[in-house]
């Protein structure tokens, strides 16, 4: 009795210790974020008023608001977007339901994917500035920086969706196999609207990558803090006016702080966007 | 500028922004300033971060006075400013430093100063430092601060700027060091990130930027500036040209500017400007001794 | 090129024949030289023990198998005397022709009537209309047809556009049938599609079976040999010999039951009587 | 019958040209994202090249220290630190984040679990720069506290452990959305303990998953620089301890690239390199032992 008895005890200790690290991992998380949010919070919201939103900075930043950085980030995060989705998703598709005809291929890029998401920002910052800026002629411009961007969001994007199109059940694939449909049909008609929380899951990832990058943007979008006229005009990013605000501009920290905090309002706000146009769009379909 | 690609920018552009569903508005054709000088165009400079916010605040008013030039201000180091001057990817470069005997092919417009300050915790005791205690501590045969008359019972933390900075190139020259000799335990980058660092660490002696010490001090950060020979730093002494560690900030150019770029050069040097000097934490340079500040 | 003549040609050629069909993952060789004739609109049930290549046989006979890494069959299929083993078939439209129903049933996360209208449309099996509103009709009447075909429209008729998934297990496997039903094939292959149903349930899709029989050829896999014994025509017995499958007799139900050749056989039947 | 025919023939045919042009455009995009590898490659070994030819390979590991103004190249010391930061790094964030996405996909209650994922997305957008910055004014003074100068091999492992924690936090909370619920309910048919369910069945399972989680979290280490730059102290030497300074080889970029020109600034792009090499190895190391994986997975599919 007492000899069958023991193995069960060292597993109800294991799965004691098991909730209690779980616990403690959910509390230390939450209160090293709200430790960092909290310290931008006190410096930053004294600072943020309509008139930050909507004026244009002065005196290098330390006075008027962050309109223009507002507007330029928008607008590199819409390029790179329109940029990383198509390629992202198609790259995807291609690595989860080609894996037969296209194995090479696959592992190939795979490989360059992995490759690529270990590449340091600052290199994709200073490729972004040979390539896109000069090669392709692009100058200083948010199309140039939101290039780079989707270049560098594409790892992540790839292989968070890649894992959202294998959790959806090869019984549908295979239900599908068996009517005869066209590739197409079952991809966008069935696996697609089925994999919406793996690519949700991506495109957040995606989004917070983007809106928090700044070395790749130093040499790319540039630094320029009007509103951008077009999108071959320079336009400095938020995560770059916080950068400079705070190691460049003496007297610049509590800006930056709002401008931090600003920020992350965009990022919370665009998540739940995308989580309820994803969640739409997989009802309606 | 760039006239080769401006069709190809604008019709990129234009297709990207349709995208976009945003209209792009071409720029419409050249008109007559107030004064009658028709100034128009793009003006880009590149360069070093200590000289872009100054730049910016140049170019805004500069805008103001014609309103057909854009000045547009990219950042990326002294480095990338010459680079970008030399292969014609921008009219102008910013440099934080004085140009070498091998930087010939370009010319420098010095448009301010800006002096250099060694720095302590305010809690530090330690009032003075002669400049051999200084070289002693930076080369790492000063380690602790109860080795320097008032200095508290604590390990030295050796603040030093990263290689190629012009900060430590003045830093060095003043001291006659060598980089190589110097041992430290903590290389920064940004001057915010020398005076946070400092302000963070009762032990710590660093070296930044006067205006931008003066600025942290102003706004109550436990952070004090020591004298140098003697001199106490601040913009004044600097000024006055009594403060020896300095360096100077410059425009560069190579060959004949167009004339919006000249016009522009003038005006970064006209007195029309020094309020927007003073006002990022630099001395203008009319007033400030023109020749060498180091021995 | 469809069903026009399947009931004629049951003595005289089998509508789908294998002949010595191998089929292997990698080194590993699931089952050999197993050549099977089906005659047309019989019912043809593979029993056999797990793991005796049942499942994979079923798999070549509309190429499923090509969606399995590293499968190779070799051999041939013949179905109304082509090989469709050769490359040059169209996959799209064999399996159209040749309906499959899988173990558990897979509606797609759609509602009922989606389920029904996506291959209807995809195939082009409605004829386009001269208004949007008359081709919805007509798919409302395939669909209605198809769905009092396997006895669901009453169940289902006033939650068309709701889930599929909200039907219970035994629906969603006849919603299935329906499915592959509507593209009028000529062949349903069933992997042992009562194996996920509760009795009742199970009672229901085999009642189906047998009603369909006349006009549809099927092959089913069980592992019910009572079942086999209540509907299949003909019956196939697969066993594993040297970690190969092999089919190791074919015969009609009471002979398979009552006189069986192979000594197996006799084994397997017999344990299933008990 | 006979008249569906036409139709039938034509929506075949359509079907074939989709999934045609469905299947060539997939792996034009696919190849896309390997030529952007390319091009990323041939972009830094053009940069890196003036360096490599004049002063060879092997010195940027013979050489003692980091002077490149006065002729030594040594990037061991930095190798080392990139290696020990991300290491370190990717050893405190993965045990952190599979128990933050255990918490997520199995076994918090959904009160808690929503805002907590909020905040893990919004861990992941924070940008680098906040992150250094509090790590230079808080979490370095404390650190400064125990023991001098506080910017440290220590800070910068805790500032990016927090930093990759959301990427393998999320990924992971995706590759256990995989898991077929069979897999939980055999484990709780049999009355298998939380700890027997998650090491013997979850885990081993999620394995592939999980793993590209890990991977693409010390990728993302490996290449940080602006937390690094602002909490590692910079200084180029092999670390004794925890609390002395390293450089990583991103820093050594951000921290000299702004003031480096000619022959300086090629040598900066060799560490730049020689990062790529690194990547490049965990990457084919990663697939190595990914593929064992896979194989032992495909003999269970097998057996079925």
């Amino acid at each position: 009795m007492s000899i069958s008895q023991r193995p069960g005890l060292t597993v109800t200790a294991l799965d004691r210790l098991l909730g209690f690290a779980m616990a403690a991992t959910v509390i230390a998380v939450g209160l090293g974020f709200c430790w960092i949010l909290g310290a931008i919070v006190a410096q930053g919201l004294g600072q943020i008023s309509l008139a930050f939103l909507l004026a244009e900075p002065s005196n290098a930043g330390r006075e008027g608001g962050i309109a223009p950085m507002l507007v330029s980030t928008l607008l590199i995060l819409g390029v790179c977007l329109a940029i990383a989705l198509p390629l992202g998703l198609g790259t995807a598709l291609l690595l989860a339901e080609f894996t037969i005809t296209d194995q090479r291929l696959g592992r190939l890029v795979r490989r360059s994917l992995d490759f690529l998401a270990g590449v340091p920002s600052i290199v994709f910052g200073l490729f972004g500035n040979a390539f896109f800026s000069q090669v392709l002629g692009l100058g200083f411009s948010i199309l140039s920086g939101g290039l780079t961007l989707a270049c560098m969001v594409l790892p992540l994007l790839i292989r968070t969706t890649e894992e959202g199109l294998r959790a959806v059940p090869p019984s549908y694939r295979q239900g599908a196999a068996a009517l005869g449909l066209s590739q197409t049909t079952t991809l966008f008609k069935i696996i697609l609207p089925a994999a919406v929380p793996g690519l949700i899951a991506g495109l957040v990832l995606g989004m917070g990558r983007a809106l928090a990058e700044t070395a790749a943007l130093i040499f790319t979008s540039g630094y320029v803090d009007r509103f951008p006229r077009s999108l071959m005009d320079s336009g400095r990013a938020l995560s770059i006016h916080i950068f400079d605000l705070s190691m460049n501009i003496p007297g610049g920290d509590a800006r930056a702080a709002a401008s931090a905090l600003v920020l992350l309002t965009l990022l919370l706000l665009l998540n739940l966007l995308a989580g309820a146009l994803a969640q739409r769009w997989a009802n309606s379909s | 500028m760039k006239k080769i690609s401006t069709i190809r920018q604008y019709s990129l552009g234009t297709v990207a922004f349709l995208m976009l569903g945003l209209t792009a508005c071409a720029k419409p054709p050249q008109a007559a300033n107030s004064e009658g000088i028709k100034l128009q165009g793009n003006i880009v400079l590149t360069g070093s971060s200590t000289v872009a916010p100054l730049a910016i605040e140049m170019g805004k008013r500069f805008e103001e006075q014609h309103p057909q030039v854009r000045v547009d201000v990219q950042t990326g180091g002294s480095s990338r400013g010459l680079a970008d001057t030399r292969n014609g990817s921008a009219d102008i470069g910013m440099v934080s430093r004085s140009l070498k005997p091998e930087e010939g092919d370009l010319t420098a417009h010095a448009i301010a100063r800006d002096g250099i300050a060694i720095i302590l915790h305010s809690e530090n005791p330690v009032a003075e430092l002669s400049p051999e205690q200084v070289v002693d501590i930076y080369q790492g045969q000063l380690t602790q601060w109860s080795d320097v008359a008032g200095g508290p019972t604590s390990p030295i933390t050796v603040v030093n700027k990263a290689e190629g900075r012009s900060t430590l190139d003045v830093f060095l020259k003043h001291f006659d060091l060598k980089n190589s000799e110097i041992q430290a335990q903590v290389i920064i980058g940004d001057n915010e990130q020398g005076i946070k660092t400092v302000t963070g660490n009762p032990n710590a002696i660093g070296y930044v930027s006067i205006g931008a010490a003066e600025h942290s001090i102003g706004r109550g950060e436990p952070l004090k500036m020591l004298p140098l020979d003697g001199v106490s730093p601040s913009t004044t002494t600097l000024q006055d040209g009594t403060f020896p560690l300095a360096r100077t900030l410059n425009l560069v150019t190579q060959g004949a500017s167009e004339p919006t770029a000249q016009a522009f050069l003038q005006f970064a040097q006209s007195p029309q400007v020094q309020d927007l000097i003073e006002q990022q934490n630099f001395v203008p340079i009319e007033s400030a001794p023109l020749a060498p500040s180091t021995p | 090129m469809t069903t026009m003549m399947s009931a004629a040609t049951t003595c005289t050629q089998p509508l789908l024949e294998a002949k010595h069909l191998q089929l292997s993952y990698g080194q590993q060789v699931a089952f050999h030289d197993v050549s099977l004739p089906i005659a047309s609109g019989e019912i043809m049930a593979i029993v056999g023990p797990s793991g005796c290549g049942k499942s994979s046989f079923l798999s070549c006979l509309n190429r499923m198998s090509d969606l399995v890494p590293h499968c190779h069959v070799q051999g041939e299929i013949h179905f109304n005397g082509t090989n469709i083993l050769s490359p040059r078939t169209d996959t799209l439209l064999l399996r159209r022709r040749i309906g499959m129903i899988f173990q558990k049933p897979n509606p797609f996360p759609l509602s009922v009537w989606e389920n029904l209208a996506l291959p209807l449309r995809e195939h082009g099996l409605v004829k386009s209309q001269t208004s949007r509103r008359a081709f919805r009709q007509a798919i409302h009447q395939a669909i209605e047809a198809v769905l009092r075909d396997v006895g669901l429209w009453e169940e289902v008729k006033n939650r068309l556009h709701s889930s599929a998934l909200a039907l219970s297990g035994g629906q969603q496997q006849r919603l299935c049938i329906a499915r592959a039903l509507i593209l009028q094939p000529e062949v349903l292959l069933l992997d042992e599609p009562c194996s996920a149903l509760d009795p009742l349930a199970s009672a229901v899709v085999e009642e189906l079976m047998l009603r369909l029989r006349p006009r549809y050829t099927q092959v089913v896999i069980t592992h019910n040999l009572a079942q086999a014994k209540r509907i299949a025509d003909r019956i196939a017995v697969f066993w594993v010999q040297q970690h190969k499958g092999q089919l190791i007799e074919v015969g009609s139900t009471q002979q398979i039951f009552n006189a069986p050749t192979h000594e197996l056989t006799a084994a397997y039947v017999s344990g299933g009587k008990g | 019958m006979q008249t569906f025919e036409m139709s039938q023939l034509s929506s075949l045919r359509r079907a074939h040209r989709r999934d045609r042009i469905l299947r060539h455009s997939l792996r034009l995009l696919g190849s896309i994202t390997g030529l952007l590898v390319l091009l990323i490659t041939l972009f830094v070994l053009q940069e890196a090249w003036p360096a490599l030819q004049n002063l060879g390979f092997i010195r940027f590991w013979t050489d003692g220290s980091w002077h490149p103004l006065e002729g030594s190249f040594g990037l061991m010391p930095m190798v080392l630190g990139s290696g020990l930061i991300a290491l370190g790094a990717t050893a405190i964030a993965t045990p952190l984040g599979l128990l933050s996405a255990l918490f997520c996909q199995c076994y918090g209650p959904p009160l808690l679990v929503v805002p907590y994922r909020r905040l893990l997305e919004l861990l992941a957008g924070i940008p680098s720069v906040v992150y250094g910055f509090w790590g230079l004014v808080v979490l370095v003074p404390q650190i400064n506290r125990l023991h001098p100068p506080g910017q440290s091999l220590l800070a910068g492992t805790l500032i990016l452990s927090l930093m990759i924690l959301p990427t393998v936090a999320l990924l992971a909370i995706a590759s256990l959305a995989q898991i077929p619920s069979s897999y939980w309910q055999g484990a709780a048919a049999l009355s298998l303990s939380r700890w027997t369910t998650l090491t013997r069945i979850i885990l081993p399972s999620a394995r592939s998953g999980l793993f590209t989680a890990v991977v693409l979290a010390t990728g993302r280490a490996l290449g940080e620089t602006m937390a690094v730059l602002m909490v590692c102290g910079n200084v180029v030497q092999v670390p004794s301890s925890v609390f002395d300074p390293v450089r990583s080889l991103t820093a050594n970029i951000a921290l000299e690239m702004a003031y480096a020109t000619g022959d300086h600034r090629a040598v900066l792009f060799v560490s730049g390199l020689v990062l790529l090499a690194i990547v490049a190895g965990l990457v084919v190391m990663a697939e190595g032992i990914s593929n064992q994986g896979m194989s032992s997975e495909s003999v269970i599919v097998h057996e079925r």
